[in-house]
């Protein structure tokens, strides 16, 4: 198997339906694949307590992060038959309704795409070194806790 | 010896920086038991340590010029 | 909970990437929405007995086709939390390395859209009257079968 | 009696045509059997029955102008 170097998964801002759009068509000429599967976290406009989230603003641990997030992806590469894997991730300010979160999982067969995903996933959320903000409308806010 | 600290997320709020350097301390228990005198409400929160980005499970003695972050719980996605 | 009435889910040709992105540009203003998963089949250019697939040529029971992917639809709303489900199903001709299959759910929490979008594409390749012939370069054919 | 027989896939390459219709049967065995003497191919081909899109697990009397579909495993997506 060749090495994967770690590779920069931050984007400042939301991530674009655009940008998915032309991930996505990157993938035509890749012909042995015959599977894809997305996950995208949205915003929530969670109302807490009577105040409603307006935007998260993400921040990270960028060096530590980049060294997990290359670690989760060879884990995964070892585990699934995966023709490749795309993960970016929202640093900054991302509104209600704007997307942080792109895992993108391509295979010959669906099964491994599918897997493959929701794990990679599930170790993003648990291991890497980002936090989230919930900025309320009122530019007041509470840090986020994610859900296991 | 000085130790370079680095706090993230909820943290930050209450030492009101996100970075700055600590010196007189030989190992990870001195080091937040003098954050936490520095900083009482640090003793109530939540968090792992990384030492030049690996995290550390049990008291461990810091090199010159490491760097020491301080993790709360993870929040992205 | 509202009935759903049956809707078309075929496209004449390829599902293009712009469709796809349009299909989650339009659900930034569902603000209850956490996580999205999407299912995107593509044509692998298998190569039998030194043939390469160049397209396969989809066809269905149409009428019939619709009442079962409104049944499915259904049942899968009953069994999981969704805010919202999208399947697309190509008919005639899909050439290799373009999308034939798109289905997109979306959910509060992430769990109910990754498990209900796996459920469905599953259900989909077994239960949906549609079938697919693998044209070759030279414009013989054989006739797919999925794998289950 | 008349029915209409409409087949999909692989079963057009045996028939060489998608819809006809078919007189003096019954129920779906009568059917099946008259279709397999006249496209013999047929009786090694496996394929659902659906009458009036619902499909079928055993045989059924078949009514006036009802339309059977022949239907080879499914291969969508």
């Amino acid at each position: 198997m060749t090495e994967r170097k770690p590779k920069n998964i931050f984007i400042t801002g939301p991530i674009t339906p655009a940008f998915i759009a032309e991930s996505i068509q990157q993938h035509s000429s890749k012909t042995t694949i015959g599977g894809h599967n997305i996950f995208l976290g949205q915003i929530r406009a969670d109302v807490i307590s009577g105040q409603t989230v307006a935007a998260i603003e993400y921040t990270t641990y960028e060096e530590m992060a980049l060294e997990k997030m290359h670690e989760i992806r060879e884990a995964i590469f070892a585990k699934y038959p995966l023709t490749c894997m795309h993960v970016y991730h929202s640093l900054g300010r991302v509104a209600a309704g704007e997307i942080s979160l792109f895992v993108f999982t391509s295979s010959a067969h669906r099964k491994a795409a599918i897997d493959a995903c929701e794990e990679t996933v599930e170790k993003i959320k648990s291991e890497l070194p980002v936090w989230g903000k919930e900025v309320f409308e009122d530019e007041t806010y509470q840090w986020k806790k994610n859900n296991f | 010896m000085k130790v370079n600290i680095i706090l993230f997320g909820q943290l930050t709020d209450i030492t009101g920086t996100d970075t700055f350097t600590v010196e007189g301390v030989d190992d990870t228990t001195g080091l937040t038991n003098k954050l936490q005198d520095d900083y009482p409400a640090l003793s109530n929160s939540k968090y792992i340590i990384a030492i030049d980005k690996k995290v550390i499970a049990e008291n461990t003695v810091l090199t010159e010029n490491c760097t020491v972050a301080l993790l709360p719980p993870f929040s992205g996605g």
